[in-house]
């Protein structure tokens, strides 16, 4: 009996020991789980945060835009130019919401484009971020027409350009790139175009969504246009200089600060770490861009050229914007050199060759640049989890040609084809 | 109309950056009164050639200072010699100086006309 | 025995389980509360680093005004219109130290003032940061005078006069408004005013508290001062055009991304989703504003006016800033059209009508549309909880007109009438 | 028996209940423990973001130093500063990723220098982060220099001592005081000098090592250059006025709020709520800054001046960098108040007695105000721990002689030196 | 060349700020033809005292406007009064007229001469 | 003081963007130098409506060129055709020419006088 007794008396505590602790552990599941919540939704805070201030910078880029244009035309233009810059802005804004938003991320339709959610209907908080993040691109690749073709286009006309880019030009192409859904034509894995390939096209923050549209947008603009009066005699491209240096860089400055939030906001994720990769590669490819211009206007020259220089960091900047998370530091560079070199060739080209009109570079910058970055995905690309990529979760999948790969190469240069000719044929197709 | 022919402006056309000189060499002369105007010009001086997006062009017409100055007929060679030995350079583009004939001469202020009036 | 033995064992074994379980248990009991601090801490955390940036971004706005006033007044009077800003920030940082915020949020007196914790006495980290997101915002009231003010203000004076405004006139409106007590006049639970109209006042990030307090007490100095010299002939109002319009410009965009962080921020919360309802409705309006102000000089006078229409963007973020919490898209549209169109007939009315000589348009834009603002909230407000506010905190609590409600609509009526009289009162004694 | 059953039954039930109960605490276990690393990484990405922001804005201050250089100078060498700056940012992104880096934050050597990771070989995202945040540090240093020397370097020397500057003279400095060796010369436990004085040098943000350093380059520099054409006449400064007053006021104003990200970024933690101390004391002592040197010139010439008054900004700013962590908020605004004063006091000097040309004051506000605010610390800071700085990681170790302590002042006093000698002697030796 | 004394240029140096009323007064009389130059000038006016960083400097080259009328001789003495009239405040610095003898005047659109041509 | 009448200033006053026309035709028939100045004026032609913040203003005076060319008394008809020629539109505002008797002429850099100056 002792023994019994000692067991029941055991077995009591044990089981107050037990009641007293189930629970406790029931509790703490409860607030375990409240917790995760907690965490989740502090992530997701954290990452509303970050695109909304990575936002405002690319927004800070539009100031960018438009003091490289006043500053690097005429003073007599500077008004118009302000105006259609600022209306740019404003129409991006209002057409974006309205239709721009829908054709990009509305539902898929034969992964050609979208068609929901107009005017952002049925909306909450995480869709009015994402939307703040996405209108701001948009605007973007529209003002980088507006680039080209200063200084001589009709208010009106440029206006309605500016709204069709921004409600089809721009989105139908951004749809295929960055839907996410499986058709989207150059990144869904139903795709033909991807299935074809091998691999997915990949464009980190937009050398070719944004601007390589912009940019041969631009160059349909420009060509339909004409120059302006005097840029040409006898066929002889005439000089025609900026009025204020300083307005141009300091534009040529918010731009590239504006490119912080461009890339580093790219990863769409508060969280994600490698949106450090992402910044310290633009500022890199920046960097070696302006470093080249520079000496490439010097050599040819026997003076560094100011406002090539400024090209040349712009440059840099949009050759970096497709591969800056799936690239190392030194390709980077390589990158940002090469884009240099582009921008000089690209605007001596414009004019002696092609004899069309730029007034700021604008298609040599976005367009060719753009075009390069776009391949330099395919050439310099690690592959996602190999290297210094191990745990990223959004860089171009497949290696480059350096690393061994062929597929993602090819699709880049299917994608980039795709830009150009989309936003040349359609741009040429509104204009006329 | 007797003073007629005894005013003269003197017009000097002269490097931007010998205006300092000019002006203080008159001034110590006694003749402080001037008015200057920033003019553009060419003569056999060639343009200056001016880089803008890796393209050279030709600025034909350099910037110049034109000094004015309305003195009596008698001073007339003293003005021009000291703008002469200030202002010139010995380079082309050193500048010219014309003298024109001024009918007549009135201060605003006072009315004063001619001699009085400078 | 062996029975005995084998519930001996069993007891043993539950025991020792239950030994090892139950430090456990209380251990992770520990990790989970220190955890559930950690992220406590780290959401004050982002609430820090997001209201310090947003600040930063107010900050900008002074930039911002800087460049409108210079760029739309005459070059001889740039260097007194910028060092008259550039005092006014720091006469709003010191003073806003010394007493603004003690006025604004020290204890409470009756629910008129605040009195307590001058030069900050006794601030923690939370209330440095907290000062910090104030401060800019009061430094931003009192700028808005020195718009009106340009080209014609004694520099001593005006000092004198920024250093009441952040020390008096500015902080006990916002005392009504923002200070939180519960006999805070027009927010307050136990306030008079709150109890009769049935509804408590809301200015979301300051409609009322920081543009019409601006605006009116800019209407005030405007009538003191009189006109600048050649401003009317023969009391018909004269063309005095600004001498730089890319300054004017460039201010206009700082001034729009200085919003993002004015309205963005002014949730108080970096895990407040609602954030990203106010910035879309943000840019929403201002782009609203823009192409509304645009498209009536257009029909009006022939051209589209580029210094109206830059009025036009401000008019459009000045009237959402109170109610961009609290309604939808379409509605933040509308609030920027009319907003827009407001600003253009204001400046008219200003100059043709009461004779004002209003350099920047600054009454109407901070006065007019500020109170535009407020009374849009009563008109458009879903009500918090209802519809897209299911969640929200800080939001107007009740429905607009359109949506039903009247009580809403009446406490705007009452708050945007109280700035207007006490902004414009005081600010004529102490003028006088 | 019927007892043992219920013994049995008792002990059953409660083993069941056990063995419900294990497993989940287990799994509750592992959840706190992801839980805990998520918490954990959230804590790092926090830090990420904030530190990119910050960034951000310390590099907007390259757009600010650009303005108020430019603004300040004559029209006809615009172009050429604008280029000059520029170049300092891209050989500071290139040289600061080839070596810079390497020398600051390699493997120590001996305390005095770090010698690994060239070109961040090795890197991952918390090195590309920290390479970021350090680097606009470093390109400003070396922006300081171009200010000085405005008006007459040529251009192929001045790149080349801005790669020597970023490449070397900023980062073996910066290993003396940052780098958080054991030997680190003037802040490691292990260092001679740190034992001597009995105190850990401390410089928060860089007074010392960012400001100092490029004020006394500048300063040799500006010696061995000379003064441009036509600065002295007979021993007598002669006045050379800016050309563009806004220019050089927005480019305060973009400093000032760069300098949010500069000394709010300082803790180098997101989630250290000292940044927030370290914000409002910038911003109240680069007020008071400005008020000084404002009253200063007015009592003294009859008007208050306004770039003298824009110098006295930058002056409280530069003065309060090292301070800001470690103060309260009366001392940074006796600190300022003293900033702007000095700031005043040597550009007269520098002109007057030394005979140095120095355009825009960058001597006077970087060199004279930096060796002011280390010193400020050895005077005013509260002392780690103490007061306010409860909780504070960062901040100057020991109290302050105002708080009854010496050892902080005299460490500080021998950082200060260290600066001056370094960088003066250096830079003589580079440049001639 | 009977006409050559028949011209005369006005060139009257004024303050910027009485350009208004010179211009309505000279249009009043039917003078609406003119040309306006800004140009620098100083006479026994002291120049501007100007602050920068601290330091004062001498502007000693003030702004001015230069009016400039063509008309013929009958006309000059109409002209100048008008200009005395509006142009004078009394002090210091109201500037000066000077009268300058045109031989020929071609209205380059018709190709008019003298009279015709104003 | 013998070549006192034989030189003369041609003063043009055209539409600026005329200039570069009359300056090349010039030069081609050998009158290469000039001075040139940014003048504003008004004459028959009516003003420029402007507009700032909603209103409309006039600008009364308008921007012109002003082309002045020293040149011996025989080539001004010459130099006169050219620029009639070339500046000529047919429009109102197309400006004047007015011809200036110059005393003499020196070249700042060798002191050479008159005909040999230019
Ligand atoms: N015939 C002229 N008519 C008007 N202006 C002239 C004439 N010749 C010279 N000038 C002015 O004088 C300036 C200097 O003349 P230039 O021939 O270059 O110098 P130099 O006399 O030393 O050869 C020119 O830029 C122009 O403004
Ligand atoms: N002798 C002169 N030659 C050329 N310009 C003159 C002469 N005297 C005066 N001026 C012009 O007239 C302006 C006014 O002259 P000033 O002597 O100051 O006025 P006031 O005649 O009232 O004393 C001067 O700034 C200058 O431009
Ligand atoms: N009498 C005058 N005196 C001075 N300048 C004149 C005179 N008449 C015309 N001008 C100048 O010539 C310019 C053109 O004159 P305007 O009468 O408009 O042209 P048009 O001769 O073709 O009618 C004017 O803007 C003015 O600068």
């Amino acid at each position: 009996m002792e023994k019994n007794k000692t067991y029941l008396l055991a077995s009591i505590l044990v089981m107050l020991v037990l009641l007293s602790l189930s629970p406790q552990v029931a509790a703490q599941e409860e607030s375990i789980e409240s917790l995760t919540e907690s965490v989740d939704s502090l992530g997701t805070a954290l990452t509303f945060v970050w695109l909304l201030l990575c936002g405002g910078l690319v927004f800070l880029m539009h100031a960018g835009f438009s003091l490289v244009e006043a500053g690097f035309t005429r003073a007599k233009n500077t008004a118009n130019i302000l105006m259609k810059n600022l209306m740019t802005v404003c129409i991006g804004v209002l057409i974006y919401w309205l239709v721009g938003w829908a054709i990009m991320y509305g539902d898929d339709v034969g992964g050609i484009f979208g068609f929901s959610q107009f005017c952002l209907s049925g909306a909450d908080n995480a869709i009015w971020n994402a939307w703040f993040f996405q209108m701001v691109f948009a605007a973007t690749g529209a003002t980088i027409v507006s680039g080209a073709m200063a200084e001589r286009t009709n208010f009106k006309a440029y206006l309605v350009f500016t709204g069709l880019l921004v409600a089809i030009i721009y989105p139908v192409y951004g749809h295929w790139v960055w839907s996410g859904t499986d058709l989207a034509l150059l990144t869904g894995d139903g795709s033909w175009i991807v299935q074809m390939c091998g691999a997915s096209f990949h464009d980190f923050a937009g050398s070719g969504v944004v601007h390589s549209i912009g940019g041969y947008a631009a160059l349909a603009g420009v060509i339909v246009l004409g120059p302006r009066l005097g840029k040409f005699k006898n066929g002889k491209p005439q000089v025609i200089p900026g009025h204020n240096i300083t307005f141009g860089f300091l534009g040529v400055l918010l731009l590239w600060l504006g490119w912080l939030g461009f890339n580093g906001g790219s990863t769409l994720d508060g969280s994600d770490a490698f949106m450090n990769l992402a910044v310290a590669n633009t500022f890199l490819a920046a960097a070696a861009g302006a470093v080249a211009a520079m000496i490439l206007t010097w050599v040819k020259t026997g003076k560094p050229d100011p406002s090539l220089t400024a090209n040349g960091v712009l440059a840099g900047l949009v050759a970096i914007t497709a591969p800056c998370g799936s690239v190392e530091n030194w390709a980077a560079i390589v990158i940002g050199i090469i884009a240099g070199a582009i921008v000089y060739a690209g605007v001596m080209f414009n004019e002696a060759v092609l004899k069309v009109d730029d007034p700021v570079g604008a298609i040599a910058v976005h367009g060719y640049c753009g075009t390069w970055g776009l391949l330099a995905v395919g050439i310099f690309s690690v592959g996602m989890g190999n290297g210094i990529l191990d745990g990223a979760v959004y860089a171009a999948g497949a290696p480059g040609l350096l690393y061994g790969g062929v597929n993602q190469f090819i699709v880049q240069v299917v994608g980039a084809l795709a830009a150009i000719v989309w936003a040349f044929v359609v741009g040429l197709i509104v204009l006329s | 109309m007797a003073e007629m022919s005894e005013m003269r402006k003197v017009e000097a056309i002269i490097r931007p950056m010998k205006l300092e000189e000019v002006k203080s060499a008159l001034a110590d002369a006694g003749f402080v009164s001037m008015t200057v105007i920033d003019v553009r010009g060419r003569g056999q001086q060639k343009g200056l050639v001016q880089q803008w997006r890796g393209r050279e062009y030709c600025v034909d017409l350099l910037p110049k200072t034109r000094v004015e100055v309305v003195v009596p007929e008698r001073d007339v060679d003293q003005v021009v010699e000291l703008i002469r030995n200030t202002a010139a350079t010995g380079n082309i583009g050193d500048g010219k100086i014309f003298v024109i004939p001024v009918e007549r001469t009135i201060r605003i202020r006072t009315g004063e006309e001619d001699d009085e009036a400078l």
